[in-house]
């Protein structure tokens, strides 16, 4: 058995936690630096899953899988073309946030920093688990750390940010583990073995009414998640109050759990009340993305402003990816990096400013370029970035989106295209109004240019848009074996068949279909017998 | 005779509970429940129990209410306490009482008639009775030692004065 | 004679019980302490007597006491419930006016009222060691003589204790009639072979539900729950939590083991405790969302957990009822353990404003209380979790789709108590001034023994999830 | 080698933007101008070789590597040679240059040195992609990143309000343009498969495309234009655009991005031809732009604006010659209109300089002899402009309404005329108002009035020549079949269109008439601003409404901003106020609100009374009977 | 010659006098009180039954039902005792110190 590289980089991060338990309060530069190595090391850890990640599988990688509580409940860890980037991105950006709040966190530094630790094992666990219990376990474990990172290092109403934060997240995971449940129990009904291996339940088929509800059970959890529209308003409140780095996280990778739900679980398990609810879910994408945007464009407060940003570029994501075309899935994904990057950034840059000025509201700022023309660069090319400007991440993403969802629906493709002069709106007017123009509150003329470490953690996102938006093949092209299996399952050109006798029916009713069904389900039950 | 002496006793006996019941004063209702209880080990007599009948007065009658009687004394009460007040809490208890009444009654209603007549075959003789003591229910006789320690214990822990004090 | 040896545990409890009354009387009362160590080893013997049984299928007495592998589990339960409660009451009782040495020994004798519940199958003797039990509590319950919420807790637990207890008998009554006997593999012969089981007879079982749902907090026979949980002094509360309500628990599935699938129309109860399950997990959370006494929030949460066990009984998992009872005992008695270390001499710290801030004053007591409260609302990776996954699971997988989902929602709402508990630890500045009494080696022990536990049930259960299904499997099916 | 023109500028443009911050002024201005001037001087040598190819193996073609790739859609970076990118190479990289040097002078004492030379190249480099990418989505990126660089530019003195806001407008206005690209781009993906302007052009000739489809893409793709070219409705960034420095406004809105419109219909000329409703509409929007703009100019006393007015007018004209049909002549009057718009502008920014800034012409008069280079620069420009003959304003113009005339689009023929009287006409009262009459220069600025450094007005001198000669290119057919250069040099990629023949009679009649146009038009401005001054205000107290309408240019921001803007915005602040915190947020809070209220609610039934927990015990046992009684 | 039915009957009245009992009256010993009467109809049932079905069995469990309530009366006599030591009073509505 080689390396088990994906425990590690998932749990590494659980070992500097219980590290830093143990190393005394008063040294806080310690845990720092602790902190910054062991997020670090995940990272370099990671890069080996990039550099022997071979894009032509598609079947999960690196998979390690050993038995853990019985009846199904596996150890199961594995990366494909989708997961892969997820893990890349955490890892990437956990270095970041632990820089970014060097300074700005003084108060209980250790504490901070566990829960940092934490909630990147968290998230990468929910990445890379290829058992629906296991990948329970991390998604709600994660709620945690960042239930504490928003509720005791946020601003004023953080206690009332972080329940509704956790609350909301709850209500739809709660709902989902009931489906969980039901497959769980469909599948033993089925084969009359337990099994909560996702891969298992791809093989199941379940008639459409039941699966329109373990859908709807999925798909509220992660549309809450994500947050697609009408299930966002945890997301500005949360993002106001967060500390710079949980900002961070939350925008650049905790929504991308929702996206990433949606990819493994909600399509591929339940293609036919995908069908039937693809209307509904797309037309609500497609409000975010509008909705969001107008949103943005009256916000007060910088950090709120992004957040509806997210909202809208969440709601292009969801939308691209229920265009079920490869162009779409695969932008989608791509865009999922590309707004954890950029968005990750922009609320970094928000919080340099705010650790400068100490507010957030855009009526105190204006005229900051002169002062900081460094960072106003570094400002700009994040804020272009997040606007989709091409040479830049986000073009490539975006563009890919859109072409996408226009495949699938030039009327759907027409509205959502708006998203490109909304964003440019919303993010340039911010800009103006902050950086541009005189200088009107006398407490800017005291504002310092970004410094080394600030440098130090902006740079590195700065090279990873400029290097997705001019060379994105390396990315693409790993996902693409991933993908096409999804969209096999999701169109139903890949299935297997599993019959069942009450709960579950084959849905091909011509008597050939069922015949060559039968075929396969014996075959399969076969091989299953021989594992066993 | 044995009906009339049955209807007797009950009539005595629910009397004895209904004086508990309207009764002001404790001491009064304690005397009523006695009343009650020993009207009690009349019927328990007249179903062939006499051994329980014997028990029902002596413990209940004898025992336990004198215990009750104890407890009052120490209270030493001037007046009485009249009956509750809140008369809402006492109407729907009323109704609820006369529910499960109905309930109960509407259960057992089948039944009665199966239940057969006193008499009979003698069975509750207190040879018997000693006998499945300790053989059938040796356990249970056990475990009520357990329960009589626990009593002890707990009564006395209760009530006793603090060292200091 | 090898059916004696069932009764070894037991007899090493109440042996225990009475040396410890004798000892009392002798010993000063500054050493008082020893008296807990004497309990705690008479209870590590009954727990040595009780495991070298396993798998022996002792019996005893015509079968009304059976050593079987699921009451040897729950003695071991138990007993390590007790003695993690004895612990807790070392510094306890000194610290806030109960220093009786009695409170070993009605402990104990608790302790064998839950053992005679759990090993019989017999309804009378059930019923026994629940008095042995109930009379022990209500004692307990006032034990903090000085404190008139104590007096009033127990009053309030005695009086209604036995009106239900009367209905209890009521119940044992009517199935007596309808079954002519009280041994339950024989009522449930009789509920199967009867052509239409007498309607006396399901009230028998419905007023003995009555009965025991009391003692285990179920919605509607749960309102002496709260007041008592707070009045009585907390280490006792912290027993209340578990023990009582695991007993009757197992009351529960020893009566409903074979009861869904013998009786006829046993769908009429089944409905009926569906009824109360729901009602319980909504209603207990609810309520205890206006709480801000934390001993209020966590009877109140208990009240909760006694619904999802219902579920537990209703999915006819048993083993994941018996687990559920394993995780809840650490976790709740970790929650009181660690409430009972915020407190000095003659102050406990209970209502919420309290607890602000000293999430990071005492990061032990503050981080410890925090997992067990996530176990409570349910968050991996801790028992807790686990525990409603089986219990969970096993209810969808009986079809138990609708009951499942007010489950959820319902702990939904528990998850916010619980966290706003968590909100004032760590993100409310301090108000009152909070200073407590550190060093209690005891309660540090306590504490970690529960989160050993809480985190081992819920990462790794492996062996112990063996021995309760082999526990259960072992039992009688006819 | 070719690629290296636009990578080129990009390097230095990289360069300047990471270490200019420690480089000095002097390096920074030789690196700028040498990295434009290699550009421009591959440029050439590509020219002349590209004058070898034969037609059939054109565009030439290098891939440097594969951009995006995602199921059906391919994007190469791939930059393409053909006689219309090449001649889009020459003007961009040559006024360019020029503009480059001119800056060195112009911004030589501002702050943000180093950064304007980053814009610039980068710009450069942007524009250079835009012509030289050889798919759709590659000129998408050119095209964006003018945008940016334009943004950037304009908004350069960001610590004016005024700036920020013109740079912020121009960006959102194109976008709204972009959006309109991007669908276009997606239908064309959809039907041909592949963005690459051979496939489409294949496509087409295959007959892939319907002529509604083809329809449906060129109208998008020309909305993208009017947005990007400042045509109606989206051309009102443009005056404002004229906060940047004033070289910005030479190169950028007035030589070059401007007209980056012109260059993609031209691209796409097939699809409009084939389309021909799209054409149409190409014509008569640039027809209306031409007049509408020129109307607007009339009244400005902002010199930059009215050269601004003036460019969107002009760039009208090159949509005139598109939507006829003759793409070559559009491309055309966007050749010359390089060399003479920049000219203008940038002697314009000459004229600023020496009066420290001014730009009111009301605030000039009489400069003609402080400036002895820049006066007559400028009148040549505006000569060129006005459509006097034997300078190349003249040719080209001519060229279009020839065309239009002899497609027999009247109205449209009709339209450019009354623009090239109103273009005369403005030019003139500009000329006139600045460099003649009474001076009416403010003394702080008569202090230092001088003429500017030689930096500054050798750019001048040189685009003055070429705004004479550069119609000589693209002589009317009536001087002969061959005599048209431009034209034949254009071939192989523009679609010849309709044959048309006017009798050569038509066709010199035509010319007259321009020219007699173009005359009356600068008469007309020396009777108003030079004979008798009084007339203009005469005019204005007999229509004070027309005037005030046009000096308010049409009220069209206003407007614009009444009918989008503000309900966008307030709509959308009712919409966050009652939608997003009330009902959303409200039925989640609500929730938790009834949650809690039930709690208390059943929390009441917990009143401390042992009766009553009796009660609610004896309730359920009630019920629970009750139930197993029914 | 007695129906045993008649003393089924009177247990179930006499349990719910004993309800009755325990609602109407306010202090503590008589509500006690009220619950032994309960225990004495349940009782009376048990030996009813326990001669409709002809076996002693159910005397018995009235002979341990006894031994309960009577261990029962001691502590809760214990308990109002103490009680009423604390507050000086045995009226069942003072005791709500804790409530909600």
């Amino acid at each position: 058995m080689s390396f088990p590289i994906l425990s590690f980089v998932t749990f590494f991060p659980v070992a500097g936690a219980v590290l830093l338990i143990f190393v005394p309060k008063e040294k806080t530069n310690l845990h720092r630096y602790l902190a910054l190595a062991f997020t670090l090391i995940t990272l370099v850890a990671s890069l080996t899953l990039y550099f022997h990640f071979d894009g032509a599988v598609a079947d999960p990688q690196f998979v390690e899988k050993s038995g853990w509580l019985g009846y199904g409940i596996n150890y199961h860890l594995g990366v494909d073309g989708i997961s892969l980037w997820l893990v890349l991105l955490t890892t990437f950006l956990l270095p970041i946030a632990v820089l970014s709040s060097w300074t700005s966190i003084q108060k209980r530094v250790k504490e901070y920093l566990i829960f940092m630790l934490l909630l990147e094992s968290g998230i990468i666990g929910v990445f890379v688990s290829l058992n629906l219990f296991l990948f329970y376990v991390f998604w709600e474990a994660m709620l945690i750390p960042m239930y504490f990172l928003i509720g005791v290092w946020g601003g004023p109403r953080r206690i009332y940010a972080t329940l509704k934060f956790v609350l909301m997240t709850m209500f739809g995971s709660l709902l989902m583990l009931v489906a969980i449940f039901a497959l769980y129990s469909f599948y033993y009904k089925a084969t009359g073995t337990y099994s909560l291996e996702i891969f298992d339940f791809y093989k199941l088929i379940l008639n459409p009414q039941v699966q329109g509800w373990l859908f709807l059970g999925f798909a509220l959890a992660f549309a809450i998640k994500v947050p697609m529209f009408p299930f966002h308003t945890w997301l500005p409140d949360a993002h106001v109050e967060a500390p710079t780095a949980a900002s961070v996280i939350l925008a650049a990778v905790l929504l991308k759990m929702g996206t990433y739900g949606f990819l493994r679980f909600a399509l591929p398990l339940f293609p036919d009340a995908l069908e039937r609810f693809l209307p509904l879910l797309s037309i609500l994408a497609l409000i975010g993305i509008i909705y969001g945007g107008l949103m943005a464009l009256i916000q007060k407060d910088i950090k709120s402003l992004v957040a509806y940003s997210s909202v809208s570029h969440m709601g292009l994501i969801m939308l691209a990816v229920f265009s079920l075309n490869t162009e779409g899935v695969e932008g989608a994904i791509y865009q999922m990096l590309n707004h954890g990057l950029s968005t990750g950034a922009l609320f970094l840059i928000v919080g340099i400013l705010y650790e400068r000025a100490h507010t957030r509201l855009i009526k105190d700022f204006g005229g900051v370029s002169s002062q900081m023309p460094v960072f106003s660069a570094f400002f700009l090319v994040c804020l272009l970035s997040a606007v989709g400007l091409p040479g830049l991440n986000g073009f490539v993403g975006e563009i890919l989106c859109l072409f996408g969802i226009f495949k699938t629906s030039q009327l759907q493709a027409i509205l959502a295209v708006s998203t490109v002069i909304l964003a440019a709106a919303y993010l340039l007017w911010m800009y103006q109004r902050v950086m541009h123009g005189p200088i009107t509150n006398e407490k800017i003329r005291s504002f310092k240019d970004i410094n080394k470490r600030e440098l130090g953690y902006l740079v590195p996102i700065i090279i990873m848009m400029f290097w997705m938006g001019i060379y994105p093949q390396p990315f693409l092209r790993k996902m693409d074996a991933s993908v096409s299996r999804l969209l096999d399952r999701v169109h139903n050109r890949e299935r297997i068949f599993l019959r069942e006798t009450s709960q579950t029916t084959s849905l091909k009713s011509d008597r050939a279909a069922e015949a060559e069904v039968d075929q396969t389900a014996k075959k399969i039950l076969a091989e299953l017998e021989e594992k066993r | 005779m044995g009906i009339f002496l049955f209807f007797l006793l009950a009539i005595l006996c629910v009397g004895g509970v209904l004086g508990m019941i309207l009764s002001k004063n404790q001491a009064h209702n304690a005397l009523f429940l006695v009343f009650a209880f020993a009207c009690l080990g009349g019927l328990f007599g007249l179903l062939d129990a006499p051994f329980i009948a014997a028990v029902q007065i002596i413990i209940y009658a004898g025992a336990i209410m004198v215990l009750f009687i104890f407890v009052i004394m120490m209270v030493n009460l001037e007046q009485g306490i009249s009956p509750e007040k809140k008369k809402w809490t006492l109407g729907l208890s009323a109704v609820l009482a006369v529910f499960l009444l109905v309930e109960l009654g509407l259960a057992v209603r089948g039944m009665l008639g199966s239940l057969g007549r006193t008499g009979g075959p003698s069975i509750g003789s207190p040879t018997e009775l000693g006998r499945l003591l300790f053989t059938d229910y040796l356990y249970p006789f056990e475990i009520t030692s357990v329960l009589i320690i626990a009593a002890l214990v707990g009564a006395i822990v209760l009530v006793k004065k603090k060292e200091k004090e | 004679m090898d059916g004696l040896a069932s009764l070894y545990p037991l007899l090493a409890v109440v042996a225990g019980a009475l040396v410890v009354l004798l000892l009392e009387v002798f010993i000063k009362k500054e050493k008082r302490d020893y008296l807990g160590y004497v309990s705690l080893a008479f209870l590590a013997a009954a727990a040595y007597l009780t495991v070298s049984s396993w798998n022996r299928e002792l019996t005893y007495f015509q079968g009304t006491l059976s050593l079987d592998n699921l009451a040897i589990f729950l003695t071991l339960l138990f007993s390590l419930a007790v003695a993690l409660v004895i612990l807790l009451s070392l510094k306890y009782i000194g610290q806030q006016d109960a220093n009786h040495g009695e409170i070993f020994a009605l402990l104990l004798l608790a302790l064998s009222g839950l053992m005679i519940m759990t090993s019989s199958s017999d309804l009378l003797v059930i019923y026994l060691g629940l008095e042995v039990l109930s009379i022990s509590s209500y004692a307990l319950a006032g034990l903090k003589r000085r404190d008139e919420k104590s007096g009033e807790a127990a009053l309030k637990y005695f009086l209604l204790g036995s009106f239900a207890s009367a209905f209890l008998v009521l119940g044992l009554a009517f199935l007596f009639g309808a079954a002519r006997s009280t041994f339950l593999p024989e009522i449930i012969v009789h509920f199967g072979t009867a052509a239409a089981p007498s309607i006396m007879g399901f009230f028998g079982i419905a007023l003995i539900l009555v009965g025991f749902g009391f003692k285990v907090a179920v919605v509607p026979f749960h309102m002496w729950t709260p007041d008592v949980y707070e009045g009585a002094p907390t280490p006792v509360t912290a027993f209340f939590s578990v023990g009582p309500k695991a007993a009757g628990f197992v009351v529960l599935l020893r009566v409903f083991m074979n009861f869904w699938d013998t009786v006829p129309s046993s769908s009429v109860i089944f409905w009926a405790l569906w009824a109360i399950s729901a009602l319980t997990m909504v209603v207990g959370n609810l309520v205890a969302l206006r709480q801000t006494n934390i001993k209020r929030i966590l009877a109140y949460s208990s009240i909760a957990h006694a619904g999802y066990l219902l579920v537990a009984i209703l999915a006819r998992d048993y083993s994941s009822l018996v687990f559920y009872l394993a995780a809840y005992l650490f976790m709740n008695i970790g929650a009181f353990a660690a409430v009972i270390g915020l407190s000095k001499t003659g102050t406990e710290y209970l209502e919420l404003d309290d607890f602000a801030g000293i999430g990071f004053r005492y990061p032990w007591i503050g981080g410890t209380l925090t997992i067990f409260l996530l176990s409570l609302a349910g968050f991996p990776p801790t028992a807790g979790f686990l525990a409603k996954f089986y219990v969970f699971s096993a209810a969808v997988r009986a079809g138990l789709v609708p009951l499942v989902v007010i489950g959820v929602l319902a702990n939904l709402v528990s998850v916010f108590y619980y966290l706003r508990i968590v909100v004032y630890m760590y993100m409310r500045e301090p108000g009152r001034e909070v200073d407590i009494e550190i060093e209690n080696p005891a309660l540090f022990l306590v504490l970690f023994l529960c989160l050993y536990g809480v985190l081992q049930l819920g990462i790794f259960p492996g062996n112990i999830l063996i021995v309760i299904k082999q526990a259960i499997a072992s039992l009688p099916v006819f | 080698m070719f690629w290296l023109i636009p990578l080129l500028p990009g390097a230095s443009a990289f360069i300047l933007a990471v270490f200019g911050k420690w480089l000095p002024k002097k390096y920074v201005s030789w690196q700028a101008c040498l990295s434009v001037f290699a550009s421009f001087g591959i440029s050439l040598v590509s020219f002349f070789g590209l004058l070898k190819v034969p037609p059939g193996s054109l565009p030439v073609i290098k891939t440097l590597f594969h951009w995006i790739q995602s199921g059906s859609f391919n994007a190469d970076l791939s930059l393409q040679l053909d006689p219309l990118s090449s001649i889009m190479t020459l003007v961009v990289t040559g006024v360019g240059l020029l503009i480059h040097v001119y800056s060195v002078g112009y911004m030589a004492h501002d702050k943000g040195y180093q950064r304007y030379f980053t814009y610039l190249n980068l710009f450069t480099f942007a524009m250079l992609i835009l012509v030289m990418g050889a798919n759709l989505v590659l000129m998408f990126v050119g095209w964006e990143g003018v945008g940016l660089c334009s943004y950037l530019l304009i908004g350069f003195w960001f610590e004016k309000h005024s700036a920020a806001n013109a740079g912020k407008k121009a960006f959102i206005v194109n976008r709204i343009g972009d959006a309109a690209f991007i669908l276009g781009i997606f239908f064309i993906f959809l039907i041909v498969g592949s963005g690459d302007f051979r496939a489409i052009t294949g496509a087409i000739e295959g007959g892939a495309i319907t002529q509604g489809m083809a329809t449906l893409i060129a109208l998008l793709l020309f909305a993208g234009a009017t947005g990007k070219s400042a045509q109606i409705p989206l051309y009102v960034w443009l005056p404002d655009a004229m906060e940047g420095p004033t070289p910005v406004s030479a190169l950028i809105h007035a030589a070059t991005m401007v007209t980056a419109g012109v260059y993609m219909v031209s691209r796409m000329n097939l699809l409009f031809t084939l389309s021909g409703v799209a054409g149409q509409v190409v014509g008569i929007v640039g027809a209306l732009t031409a007049i509408f703009a020129a109307t607007m100019a009339l009244t400005q006393n902002d010199i930059k604006r009215v050269l601004a007015y003036s460019t969107i007018s002009q760039i009208g004209y090159m949509f005139i010659g598109c939507g006829v049909g003759a793409y070559a002549a559009g491309m055309f009057h966007l050749f010359t209109h390089a060399f003479f718009k920049s000219l203008l502008f940038l002697a314009a920014g000459s004229v600023m300089h020496a009066l420290s800034g001014e730009l009111d012409m009301r605030k000039m008069g009489g400069l003609r002899k402080y400036l002895p280079l820049t006066y007559p620069t400028f009148l040549i420009g505006a000569i060129a402009i006005a459509g006097v003959p034997f300078l190349s304003g003249f040719f080209s113009k001519d060229a279009i309404l020839t065309h239009a005339f002899a497609q027999g689009q009247y109205f449209i023929w009709a339209l450019g005329l009354m623009g090239a009287v109103l273009t005369a006409f403005y030019m003139f009262r500009l000329v006139f108002l600045t460099f003649f009459g009474p001076e009416r220069i403010e003394s702080h600025a008569k202090e230092h009035l001088h003429e500017s450094p030689r930096v500054m007005t050798v750019p001048l001198v040189i685009l003055a020549f070429f705004s004479i000669i550069a119609g000589y290119v693209g002589l009317p057919v009536v001087l002969g079949e061959k005599a048209n250069l431009f034209s034949r040099f254009l071939d192989p990629v523009i679609h010849p269109g309709p044959e048309v023949h006017l009798g050569i009679s038509t066709e010199w009649l035509l010319i007259l008439v321009s020219v007699a146009v173009a005359l009356c038009g600068i008469y007309i401005a020396y009777v108003f601003y030079l004979k008798s001054p009084r007339t203009p205000h005469r005019i204005v107290a007999r229509f004070p409404a027309l005037y005030k309408l046009l000096y308010n240019k049409y009220y069209v921001d206003e407007v614009y901003n009444a009918a989008f803007v503000k309900p966008l915005v307030n709509g959308s602040q009712v919409v966050y106020d009652n939608f997003d915190l009330k009902v959303i947020d409200g039925t989640i809070d609500g929730t938790a609100a009834a949650t809690s209220f039930a709690g208390k609610v059943l929390g009441l039934f917990q009143s401390g009374l042992v009766k009553d927990y009796t009660l609610v015990l004896l309730l359920g046992v009630v019920i629970f009977l009750g139930y197993l009684l029914f | 010659m007695i129906p045993v039915g008649y003393f089924f009957s009177l247990s179930i009245v006499l349990f719910v006098l004993g309800i009755i009992g325990f609602f109407v009256k306010r202090d503590l010993i008589t509500m006690f009180m009220a619950v032994e009467v309960m225990l004495n109809a349940a009782n009376l049932a048990f030996i009813a039954l326990a001669k409709a079905a002809g076996s002693p069995a159910g005397q018995v469990i009235v002979f341990f039902v006894i031994t309960v309530a009577a261990a029962e009366a001691a502590v809760g006599l214990a308990i109002i005792l103490l009680v009423f030591r604390q507050k000086k009073s045995i009226k069942a509505e003072d005791m709500r110190l804790m409530k909600g």
